[in-house]
């Protein structure tokens, strides 16, 4: 360690030691209870401050919250525990998805618009959740009764999906012959039952 | 009382503070429970009286340690405590034992046909594992000893969102055509979604400011295809009536603007 | 740190991170996953020991247990986290821990087997305190009358001893130690003053 003071060495070792195995953040008055001669505050902090800087550039860090000092793991890291825990995220359902397609590749496009293709009501929800996604947004108004806003996709969107423009993503183009083969049983238009944002984790492959 | 011999390190087998009792069989009434009550099995009493009276294990007097075995037993017995029939079973045995040893042996010594040989065999075994016992407790326990390590990791806590692909909206979409046939008309190209994506570029620049001069919405350093795309879009917005598009006379500047009552609402 | 080679450095500040973070010991073949390419067993291996070498001396120590690679705080630290947190856990009765050690050292055995032993009635509690906490599991049926259950120790049970294997528990004494002990005083291997122990139902046989 680098900018260990020769007396502050073991007290540091001793403050790793116990905020790494407490689950809970420790405040400096709890801190300071653990030695047998009892630290200043002072002293305290500056072994905490010194025991910060030793551990910056890793993949934890000691960092103080409301209710005192904690190691945590940087959410740079995320990626790699996901790895280990790969429980499998949620996905959106159906409806939001098609939503979503039809946003991304029709933008600008009204509420009406999607009703539309999709044949049936479109739930406020589903444009709420995608909205609070950040991936959706309002950029303008039709100018016909009603004033329907006009809803794109937004930068984020585009980051989350990591596609530098929308033209990146899967072109349309030779999916017509697809939808040819897929074939004409034309399902009812009706409305939907009340969609589920979110669906039960999917198996593998959706 | 119990004071004369709790000095004496015979009391102190396995570090069992229990057996610091009197070497005779003398045992204060309230305190023969709790002292009984110490031993894990006969196995565990005979262990003890060998222990106490310093017995080879390999050649035990088998009359005077039934003797004293049954002395215990008795004295539980006495006391009405509730006998575990262990004790009693073992009684009978050690019993027969002595009886067996009675009767001439072929080889004297030869632990094979002695009649001890089972009960050593198992005092051995037990000892064994109730030393493995005490030293497995002696090791240090995660928990009792030792604390673990695990330095919180927030996002863990917080809810996922959702993941989505480029290529769940291509499924969606397919999912989209393959369900209305009168979608078919919609035959989407990859041109007319760039003329798309600038169309909402169009509108969000035109959400910053009431005018924009219509040159300032082309950029030409993107190149002639992106000049093209831009003017298409332009066009299809003022189609949709998105936009509005303006002169005040020949060679002014052209402005364009979102079409009008759509600024109160921003 | 002391002895990074300069292409091992990152992949230790992630194995570092997630080792920390990591509720369970984590196996090498699952360490492996972590990466975006996969590491050879042997670059791994040399990384986890250059890792266990850097945490030398502190009061935090990277351990190969059963289960896997884990930190855990050296028992010398552990009065500081009991000031912390005062309340111990509760120490096993004789009658469990005679159970454990054989489990252990005779595993697989029946609840007979215990019993003969023993020379007493085993307490089903017991088993089910053993099994409850993670450390003795059923691993098949003797092919006997009755099919009785054979138990062995779980690797929990090594995890939470902090060894790696059954081989690294204390030797059995090889000849009872009766007979050598039996014209000394009293040499007791056990020097630990009895604990007061937390008595599971004591008179099993009663």
């Amino acid at each position: 360690m680098t900018t260990t003071s020769p007396d502050l060495g073991p007290m540091k070792t001793v403050l790793e030691t116990v905020l790494l195995a407490s689950q809970e953040p420790l405040p400096v008055a709890e801190l300071k209870g653990l030695f047998d001669e009892e630290p200043s505050t002072d002293t305290l902090r500056r072994a905490l401050e010194e025991l910060r800087r030793d551990w910056q550039g890793r993949g934890v860090e000691l960092v103080q919250v409301a209710s005192g000092w904690r190691f945590r793991a940087r959410p740079e890291y995320q990626r790699y525990l996901d790895r280990l825990n790969p429980q499998k995220p949620p996905r959106y359902s159906r409806a939001v998805l098609e939503t979503l397609a039809i946003i991304a590749y029709r933008q600008p496009v009204t509420r009406g618009d999607i009703e539309d293709i999709r044949g049936v009501v479109v739930s406020p929800n589903i444009i709420r959740a995608l909205e609070a996604r950040g991936w959706v947004e309002v950029v303008g108004h039709k100018e016909v009764p009603g004033r329907p806003e006009l809803l794109a996709t937004t930068r984020a969107f585009l980051d989350d999906l990591n596609v530098a423009s929308l033209a990146e993503l899967p072109p349309l183009d030779d999916l017509g012959s697809l939808v040819e083969r897929s074939g004409e049983p034309q399902p009812p238009v009706v409305t939907e039952p009340e969609p589920k944002i979110v669906e039960e984790p999917r198996r593998a492959a959706a | 009382m119990i004071e004369p011999v709790a000095a004496s390190p015979i009391a102190r087998v396995y570090g069992q503070p229990v057996l610091e009792v009197p070497h005779d069989l003398y045992i204060p009434p309230d305190a023969l429970e709790v002292f009984l009550d110490q031993f894990e099995g006969p196995l565990d009493l005979l262990l003890y009286l060998i222990r106490k009276e310093n017995i080879n294990v390999l050649d035990i007097p088998m009359a005077k340690l039934t003797a004293q075995y049954l002395d215990y037993v008795e004295m539980m017995r006495a006391r009405s405590l509730e006998l575990a029939a262990e004790y009693l079973l073992m009684a009978a045995m050690l019993i027969e034992i002595k009886s067996r040893m009675l009767l001439p042996r072929p080889t004297p010594g030869d632990l094979e046909e002695d009649p001890r040989a089972e009960l050593v065999r198992r005092l051995m075994e037990y000892e064994r594992m109730k030393l493995a016992a005490a030293r497995l407790n002696e090791l240090p326990q995660a928990g009792r000893d030792f604390a673990l390590v695990q330095v919180l990791f927030e996002e863990t806590v917080a809810d996922r969102m959702p993941e989505v692909n480029p290529e769940d909206l291509r499924a969606a979409w397919l999912a989209l055509l393959a369900r209305a046939a009168v979608n078919r008309h919609h035959r989407i190209s990859r041109e007319q979604l760039s003329v798309r994506d600038h169309m909402t570029r169009i509108l969000r620049r035109l959400h910053d400011a009431r005018f924009v001069e219509f040159l300032d919405l082309f950029d030409p350093a993107q190149g002639l295809a992106v000049l093209v795309v831009t003017f298409l879009a332009l066009l299809e917005l003022a189609r949709e009536s998105l936009i509005e598009i303006a002169q005040q006379e020949a060679y002014a500047p052209i402005y364009v603007k979102l079409k009008s009552g759509h600024l109160a609402a921003v």
